[in-house]
């Protein structure tokens, strides 16, 4: 099987070989193309199943298998490459994204029915495909912009897929623009990083080497710090980070499987999966490292919160892929590599299960809006089941993928000795408060209470469930390959360890600081699981320390119980289902949340005192007055910057081409023109047509000349 | 003899001259005007020849001067027949009264 | 044919449309179409020889010179008639002979008011050879003569066959260009008496290495930048420009688009760079401050048009901005990138303004908010590909546009000489405005499919028999439909043939 | 003194012919008066063969007065091939005038006697007489249309302006001999450089200038120009653009470069003043234009002030730069001879018949007649210096002039010819838009140019764009002038 390493290229390859067949042909077959898109992800995914198979298997951390060609000469000896790099994360990202692009194209097969522009649909889905293979396995940063770039281009074209509209059409150009601004940071850090490296090999680019590079500390720190500043700049942009998140929501104009693939799965994660890339570079900058983790903190929290107070089912779930990116940023911040690239993992099936079980609903219903649906439990079962299962995968209930990956990010956060760490570990815990709440409200109010559907729903057909149900599975079991039931030698973090990773450790960590930090981390939890207190064991310290990991290094080692983190994860998610199940139990549409719940509220702080509380202090401001903000905020304050900036740019220009272009330089040019004929003008009335003029003139001109060229001398 | 005299006599003859044709209205005392000038200039040739380069074997002054008398009687007669022409056609011989052409 | 001596060849690719305008003079007036179609033949057999000259090229050593040809031409002065091509020479040359066998087939069904084919394909032959002309003259003389041909017939093309406004565009255009030649011309002048061999070749200057002292060179430059900046055009020299495209029949404005805003580049690369190394390191960091200037200034101009082809040509500021930055960067990777992005806007502006004409042909108008959108439904493979060429232009990876940007901007990171430690941060910004840059530019093209492309046909249109791509238009758009792409999956095209010229050309210049 | 018959051979065939001519037009009558034009033709033939008979001779005359050189004979052929360009263009306009063909013919063979003199003489007295040879015929040519109120009133400008001038120049002459004590150039020169510069001599020295100036019509002695050239028969107008003027750059050459070549250093800049005046005033006058014979005019008085650019480069003792200068005088002469007499056929062309010279009446030309609105867009462009065409060369050896020693006055002459080389084209490009993108106005009859008209026009065309492509054909020629030979 070794031989599937070297064929990875196939895997992105497949996929453009499908979308260019599918443009050519695909109106001429049976299927309108579709049936080429299915079949090249289903090959493309097998290879990936059998390249993860090796990388997986093979002892941690596995040499990348690298292979380039010189694609092109770009001058002064240097040269462009066209290769690829097959390691874990490459591996990771293959599986994630062939598995999720084949569940949507043949979801999109009953889901697209009809549609004028099936056959364009599936060109794109597979061009998008390929785009974004192409940036996983690139083996240079030039490579991988050019990925970076095209899956832009893909999600512009599919959000404006019904361009008929405007508003459709402005979502598209908000996310293609915004995107294209963070793509500023990627080409400006990807040229400043390639500086250093001018010495080392004939193409700058490339990532292994970029990577050792820094782990050796030979890139100096100003540069590490503009470089990954600028490309972080294009990680926001591209996945959704306050403040460049406001095209997300934006984006669910697409059509629904476009959400799922894109918008959630795949493309969004980009911006993780170049960090991740990258993080040997990253890991030599506290500063950062420390931008990156409160960013990533800011939007798990608001977007979060956000998410509680939409009736567009979509938007819901689009906020909820806001927040959760935060998680896999910020973890990526205080030093969670594995925690990052795990959630993104996990987060990759159950959200794209969770868009593509909205789209059955949508299907079902014909509106996007959860007040036009209610009961849906009765008439569409399977999408039912597959959506609560990936609800509380996303809500962290334990022993789902989400529950795993997520506390691995708050594990992370405990280990970080620095101030971030701890935010991380309590932001994040009150924002799963807040996932499971408005997943919780979510599902409540589309499958309980009374149908408010204008038409009978009807659950859809096969090929629509089919992969739902295989997502649903995957939403429970991949998280295990992260947890301590599995394999300690063979298991998500060796998979996508690298060697360079391995070695390397964080240059601004004094060699005890982890150790203290991990032991304040243990500290603070000493008070919430007295079981484990006075030994600094909860975070297994050992394990990682017998692993002959040195304190500063990046890598933590195989995962562990952290019996404390679960219980406060289980007792969030209790707390929050409950609470939603008190405000939204019935299933109503939360018009006037105080008159449903009045008696009820009555009861409750008569019997215990905490709904209302709880209601009054927690709900009310959080949904109604914080959430409100932020979405107020999101919407106006920064999408006003956005759209702010937009027409002061187009100000601006009318104003330089109006006054500057038009009147000044221009005037300049036409002015020299007209000034000549004005003199010319003056002049003339000097050949006035009298001889006797003439020779007046002339005598004096003579006078004149004889004067001057007598005194020349 | 001294130069100073024929050389006086030549300058004023010279500005008598151009003054005459730059104010004179009438063509034909513009044209004597221009006479004048040319006179001044055959003063001043003939002066110089003889009273600085009397011994030039060329005698270049003289010949230049009579060259210039024969010249400008051509020249003369040229103008003159323009003058005339001009009074034909339109019945005056003033100067300035000739500005058909402007600008 | 030998390379090395086949001179003959180049002599008589650049010389056949010359003899082919003197022979559609012969053709009486009223033959319409056989006019249009021996134009079509005289071009073809043209670009046959230069493809077979392009065949016959020998890529392995392409920083020599081939197809030379270097006879005595005014002995009174020295000049020769020296042609030659090599790795920098060959794509704009190849471009060139394409550009116009294509419009050569456009003109058999398009050609605007008052008609008259003879006297536009004779012009047109004529810019044929100014312009390739301009690409192969290795003699600074005979570069000025093929230089300031192209400007005569590019003034009539558009004062006889442009648009409401023609006569002011024209002559701005003939006067601007002309003014700044002549700059050009003295700096000429001065480098030959200074040049101490007396001598008018490009590559033994060249190779003197630098031409009298850094005084000299650093007003030499000023001269030549003057030129060749007009030509460009960079900001803030490039109001001609747009009126110069906008009134320009589609023709013209594909050929001034696609061949002529590259003399000014070549020039400056051929020419300016290599002979006045220590003037063009002195100017270098004011050429990036403009180019960059070009960059920011030319999108937010479009983004303030209404006709489609001003927005067009204010494009072309923008990105001959970027070709100048790559110029301005003085390095090898500098050179490589201002000469794809040469190619790579030739190919793709030329293309848009074809779509821009053929648009024109068929709405009558140019103003964006007449057209009023829905194009995609009205004349929906019209629509695809004016979306296909607008993503090229705005730098999309996989397509032309996007080499030439990057490298540009990679190149001027670090660049050459001693800039990079006089200037690294000064660079550093110019990159990062230029990327900005690239925002503004995906802005306006986005905005302009918007507007045009997507949404409904306003009621005017509705019931108007639009058609969609003819098949003549097929025929003449289909090679740089495919330019577009195949230059965008491989580079090497253009940068493979250049490799060798542009480090022979940059030993000059940095040592 | 034995005379060398030989050297001046091209004057004594012009001459005899000149005579024949005379009595041919006393003989002859009614439509046989037309062929007196090929008689003159016909000897103007014969002495270009004797000219030619002494390229690369050296023979000197009258003592000395009279020189034969490459330089010399350059130039009669110059003024030889203008006569025969002006001769075809002549002939239907006087023969369907009717008017005094055999008196024109004379006084132009008579007037260009005084030109084939005049690149020769080497002597204040013969440089006085040849001028007056070239321009009392003139004066009287101008006024040959007897009955028109405008043809008299030229040559009345023409005249009075003409004799003040030659008055000042005697005058000058007279102080020089004065100083000097001779009138042979070389004699003058030896005397100037090893005497000191008094100021009376400058002023003096200047005065010679003005009679040349008053020639080539430079501001301020240009004043008859227009007025003049509008007023006169056409082919008249042409030879005194082309022939009169270049005849005033002979003598001109001959004073400033041999007589007072030690004074170089205080006439240039003089002279470099008055060219960026003459240029820039001819090129802003010419900008008014709306008749195109008076537009051909200042134009003309602009190209003057080009070509006197060289002269203000010159520098006292520097063999090269003089040289240079000299030799863009001539390419000069030669290019615009080319062009101008060009341009000036194709306005005889149009106008001959309807007596239409404003621009908008050359509305839509090319519709009318292609050839000529193509001519003449040759020509234009060629007066304004852009390829492929003789006028590019005609700067270009200017500017290399200035190149040859870079000074700052230089530089200044240079940039001011730019500048006024743009500012030409304006005008020049507002004709040639006017008869290619204009619509012609209804009802005008066809042009029928005349054959002899249409084959110097298109032989003048084909000599513009020849040499704009193979200057070396005439550069090289220039390029062997020195003026070793006075």
């Amino acid at each position: 099987m070794d031989w599937m390493l070297d064929y990875a290229w196939l895997v992105p390859a497949l996929p453009l070989l499908s979308a260019a067949l599918i443009a050519a042909f695909g109106k001429l077959m049976p299927g309108k193309g579709s049936e080429l898109g299915v079949l090249s992800l289903a090959v493309a995914f097998l290879l990936s199943v059998g390249i993860a198979w090796e990388t997986f298997t093979a002892p941690a951390p596995m040499e990348p298998v690298e292979h380039a060609f010189e694609w092109s000469p770009l001058g002064g000896g240097f040269v462009i490459e066209l290769g690829m790099l097959v390691d874990g994360l490459t591996a990771m990202m293959f599986l994630l994204v062939t598995l999720v692009s084949l569940m949507v194209h043949i979801y999109s097969r009953e889901y697209m029915q009809g549609e004028p522009r099936f056959t364009f649909f599936f060109a794109m889905l597979s061009l998008f495909t390929f785009s974004m293979l192409l940036l996983v396995i690139a083996n240079n940063t030039l490579q991988a912009i050019i990925g970076w770039e095209l899956v832009g281009l893909c999600s512009f074209l599919l959000i404006g897929f019904y361009w008929e509209k405007k508003p459709n059409q402005d979502a598209a150009n908000k996310a293609f623009l915004v995107t294209k601004f963070g793509d500023v940071g990627l080409i400006v850090g990807v040229i400043v990083l390639s500086v250093p490296m001018f010495g080392a090999s004939g193409s700058p680019f490339n990532i292994l080497e970029l990577n050792q590079a820094a782990a050796d500390g030979a890139i100096g720190q100003g540069t590490i710090v503009l470089g990954m500043l600028m490309i972080f700049l294009a990680c926001v942009s591209k996945s959704g980070q306050m403040p460049l998140h406001v095209w997300l929501p934006d984006a669910m104009a697409g059509p629904t499987p476009v959400s799922a693939l894109i918008h959630a799965a795949t493309m969004v994660t980009a911006g993780i999966f170049l960090l991740a890339r990258l993080y040997p570079v990253m890991a030599q900058s506290l500063l950062v490292m420390s931008v990156v983790a409160v960013v990533g903190v800011i939007t798990l929290f608001f977007a979060g919160l956000v998410a509680l107070v939409q009736d567009d089912l979509k938007k819901v779930l689009a906020y909820s892929t806001v927040s959760q990116l935060g998680y896999m940023m910020a973890a990526l911040g205080v030093g969670g590599y594995t925690a990052g690239i795990f959630h993104l993992f996990t987060h990759g099936f159950f959200k794209a299960l969770l868009f593509l079980g909205a789209g059955s609903l949508i299907h079902a219903v014909h509106s996007n809006n959860m007040s036009d649906m209610g009961a849906m439990r009765k008439a569409m079962p399977h999408t039912f089941w597959t959506f609560i299962v990936g609800s509380i995968a996303l809500a962290g209930f334990p022993l789902t993928a989400g529950f795993f990956s997520k506390d691995e990010v708050l594990v992370a956060g405990q280990y970080w000795p620095y101030a971030t760490g701890g935010l991380v570990f309590w932001v994040g815990l009150a924002a799963a408060f807040v996932t499971a709440f408005y997943m919780a409200r979510v599902c409540f109010l589309v499958f309980w209470g009374e149908s408010r559907s204008h038409h009978p729903p009807h659950e859809s057909g096969r090929q629509m469930v089919a992969p739902l149900v295989v997502l649903a599975i995957l939403s429970i079991a991949s998280g295990y390959i992260g947890s301590p039931v599995w394999d300690d030698d063979n298991n998500f973090g060796t998979w996508t360890a690298t060697p360079v990773l391995a070695e390397a450790d964080y240059p601004f960590v004094a060699d005890d600081e982890l150790g203290t930090g991990l032991q304040g981390g243990g500290e603070v939890l000493a008070g919430g699981a007295q079981g484990q207190a006075g030994s600094a064991s909860v975070l297994a310290v050992e394990g990682e320390e017998g692993e002959g990991l040195g304190a500063g290094s990046i890598l933590h080692g195989p995962p562990s119980w952290h019996l404390d983190v679960l219980l406060m994860a289980l007792a969030v998610f209790l707390a929050a289902v409950a609470l939603a199940w008190r405000i939204y139990g019935r299933g109503k549409p939360e018009e006037d949340p105080t008159l449903n719940m009045g008696p009820l509220t009555t009861v409750l702080v008569n019997k215990y005192g905490f709904d209302d509380f709880g209601y009054r202090y927690i709900v009310v401001p959080v949904r109604d007055h914080a959430a409100r903000w932020a979405s107020w905020s999101s919407n106006v304050v920064l999408d006003g910057i956005v759209a702010g900036a937009g027409k002061l740019t187009r100000d601006a220009a009318m104003t330089t081409y109006r006054v500057l272009d038009q009147k000044v330089i221009d005037g300049g040019v036409n002015g020299a023109a007209f000034s000549a004929a004005w003199w010319s003008e003056r002049l003339k009335r000097v050949q006035s047509g009298d001889v006797q003029r003439y020779a007046a003139v002339l005598v004096a001109g003579v006078i004149v000349l004889v004067v001057v060229f007598a005194a020349a001398r | 003899m001294s130069l100073v005299g024929p050389l006086l006599l030549a300058t004023f003859l010279f500005c008598v001259g151009i003054y005459g044709v730059i104010a004179r209205r009438n063509a034909v005392l513009v044209l004597m005007s221009v006479e004048l000038m040319l006179n001044a200039v055959n003063i001043n040739l003939v002066a110089f020849q003889n009273l600085l380069f009397p011994a030039e074997a060329a005698v270049s002054g003289h010949l230049f001067a009579l060259f210039i008398i024969a010249v400008a009687a051509a020249e003369v007669g040229v103008g003159l027949a323009i003058v005339l022409n001009l009074f034909r056609t339109r019945a005056t011989v003033n100067v300035d009264d000739v500005d058909l052409m402007r600008w | 044919m030998d390379p090395q001596t086949a001179g003959w060849a180049l002599v008589v690719a650049l010389f056949l449309p010359l003899a082919g305008a003197g022979l559609l003079a012969l053709i009486p007036a009223r033959l319409d179409q056989q006019i249009r179609r021996a134009a079509v033949v005289i071009t073809g057999v043209s670009f046959a020889l230069v493809a077979a000259i392009t065949a016959a090229f020998d890529f392995g050593d392409a920083g020599t010179l081939q197809f030379v040809t270097d006879v005595s031409w005014i002995s009174a002065i020295d000049a020769n008639f020296h042609v030659a091509i090599d790795g920098i020479s060959l794509p704009l040359f190849f471009l060139t002979y394409l550009l116009t066998f294509l419009c050569a087939i456009y003109t058999l069904s398009n050609l605007p008011a008052p008609g008259k084919p003879k006297g536009f394909l004779g012009l047109m032959l004529l810019l044929q050879t100014g312009m390739a002309g301009t690409f192969v003259a290795f003699d600074l003389i005979l570069f000025f003569i093929f230089w300031e041909l192209v400007l005569v017939p590019m003034f009539f093309m558009i004062g006889m066959w442009g648009g409401p406004r023609r006569e002011y565009a024209s002559v701005k255009f003939f006067l601007y260009t002309l003014f700044a030649s002549i700059f050009m011309l003295v700096a000429f002048l001065a480098i030959y008496f200074q040049a101490g061999a007396e001598t008018w070749s490009i590559p033994e200057l060249s190779a003197a290495a630098g031409v009298g002292g850094t005084t000299f060179q650093t007003w030499a430059f000023l001269g030549i930048f003057f030129g060749f900046a007009v030509k460009v055009p960079m900001w803030p020299f490039h109001t001609w420009l747009p009126d110069a495209h906008t009134e320009a029949p589609t023709v013209g404005s594909v050929l001034l688009a696609g061949v002529l805003l590259k003399m000014g580049t070549y020039g400056f690369i051929r020419i300016a760079l290599p002979i006045l190394p220590e003037g063009a390191m002195r100017f270098a960091p004011m050429i990036g401050v403009l180019a960059v200037i070009g960059i920011i200034y030319g999108s937010l101009c479009c983004l303030a048009q209404t006709d489609v082809k001003r927005l067009i040509a204010f494009s072309s500021v923008g990105h001959m901005g970027f070709v100048m930055l790559g110029i301005a960067a003085m390095n090898e990777a500098g050179i490589q990138a201002a000469l794809f992005g040469n190619i790579a806007h030739g190919v793709i502006t030329g293309m848009l303004f074809f779509l821009a004409g053929s648009m024109h042909e068929r709405y009558h108008t140019r103003e964006i908010g007449v057209i009023g959108g829905g194009m995609l439904v009205k004349m929906p493979k019209y629509g695809v590909l004016l979306t296909y060429v607008a993503v090229a232009s705005l730098g999309l990876p996989g397509l032309a546009g996007f080499w030439g940007e990057f490298a540009a901007m990679w190149a001027a990171i670090s660049p050459g000489g001693d800039l990079g430690d006089a200037y690294g941060g000064l660079y550093l910004g110019l990159v990062i405005f230029a990327a900005i840059g690239t925002v503004l530019t995906a802005g306006y093209f986005l905005w302009l499919l918007q507007r045009v492309n997507l949404g409904q046909p306003p009621a005017r249109w509705a019931d108007e028999p639009l058609d969609d791509v003819l098949r003549i238009e097929w025929v003449s758009w289909v090679p740089l439909l495919l330019l577009i792409l195949a230059l965008g999956v491989f580079p090497r095209l253009v940068f493979g043939v250049q490799d060798a010229a542009v480090t022979n050309l940059m030993s000059f210049v940095t040592g | 003194m034995l005379i060398d018959w030989v050297a001046i051979a091209p004057e004594i065939a012009l001459t005899i012919t000149a005579l024949i001519v005379l009595g041919a037009d006393l003989s002859l009558r009614g439509e046989a008066k037309q062929l007196v034009n090929p008689l003159a033709v016909v000897g103007t033939l014969v002495a270009i063969g004797f000219t030619l008979y002494l390229w690369g001779d050296e023979r000197s005359t009258f003592a000395g007065q009279f020189v034969i050189n490459d330089y010399a004979v350059l130039f009669k052929l110059l003024f030889l091939g203008s006569l025969l360009a002006i001769l075809g263009i002549s002939w239907r306009f006087f023969a369907e005038g009717r008017y005094f063909q055999g008196e024109y013919y004379f006084l132009l063979l008579t007037s260009f006697i005084g030109m084939l003199l005049l690149p020769s003489a080497r002597d204040l007295i013969l440089l006085f007489i040849a001028l007056e040879t070239v321009s009392i015929p003139a004066f009287v040519m101008a006024g040959l249309r007897k009955r028109d109120l405008y043809s008299s009133e030229a040559a009345m400008k023409f005249f009075l302006i003409g004799v003040l001038s030659v008055a000042l120049m005697l005058f000058g002459m007279s102080m020089v001999y004065g100083f000097t004590g001779t009138t042979e150039l070389a004699g003058i020169a030896e005397a100037v450089g090893e005497g000191e510069s008094v100021p009376l001599l400058l002023a003096s020295v200047m005065l010679i200038f003005v009679g040349f100036g008053f020639k080539i019509s430079a501001v301020p002695f240009h004043f008859w120009a227009p007025d003049t050239y509008a007023g006169s028969p056409m082919p008249v107008a042409a030879m005194l653009a082309v022939a009169s003027k270049a005849a005033g750059f002979a003598g001109l050459i001959a004073v400033a470069f041999i007589a007072f070549e030690p004074l170089a250093d205080v006439w240039a800049p003089v002279l470099g003043v008055l060219a960026i005046v003459t240029m820039t005033v001819g090129n802003l006058f010419a900008l008014q234009q709306r008749d195109v014979i008076r537009l051909l005019a200042y134009s003309s008085v602009a190209q003057a002030g080009y070509i006197l650019v060289p002269f203000g480069l010159a520098q006292s003792g520097h063999l090269a730069v003089n040289d240079a200068a000299i030799q863009a005088v001539l390419f000069y002469l030669v290019a615009y001879a080319v062009m101008n007499i060009g341009a000036f056929g194709v306005a005889i062309a149009v106008n001959r018949r309807t007596g239409m010279r404003s621009i908008s009446d050359y509305a839509g030309l090319s519709q009318r007649s292609p050839l000529l609105a193509l001519a003449f867009t040759t020509f234009l462009i060629s007066l304004g210096g852009a390829p492929p065409t003789v006028g590019l060369w005609a700067k270009y050896w200017i500017l290399r002039a200035v190149a040859v020693d870079i000074t700052p006055f230089g530089i200044a002459l240079a940039v001011f010819l730019i500048i006024n080389s743009v500012i030409a084209f304006f005008y020049y490009l507002r004709v040639i838009r006017t008869m290619w993108m204009d619509d012609a106005p209804a009802g005008l009859p066809a042009l029928q140019p005349g054959f002899n008209l249409s084959v110097v026009v298109v032989v003048l065309m084909f000599g513009t764009v020849l040499l704009g492509v193979l200057p070396g054909l005439a550069g090289n020629f220039a390029d062997v002038v020195t003026l070793a030979g006075g």
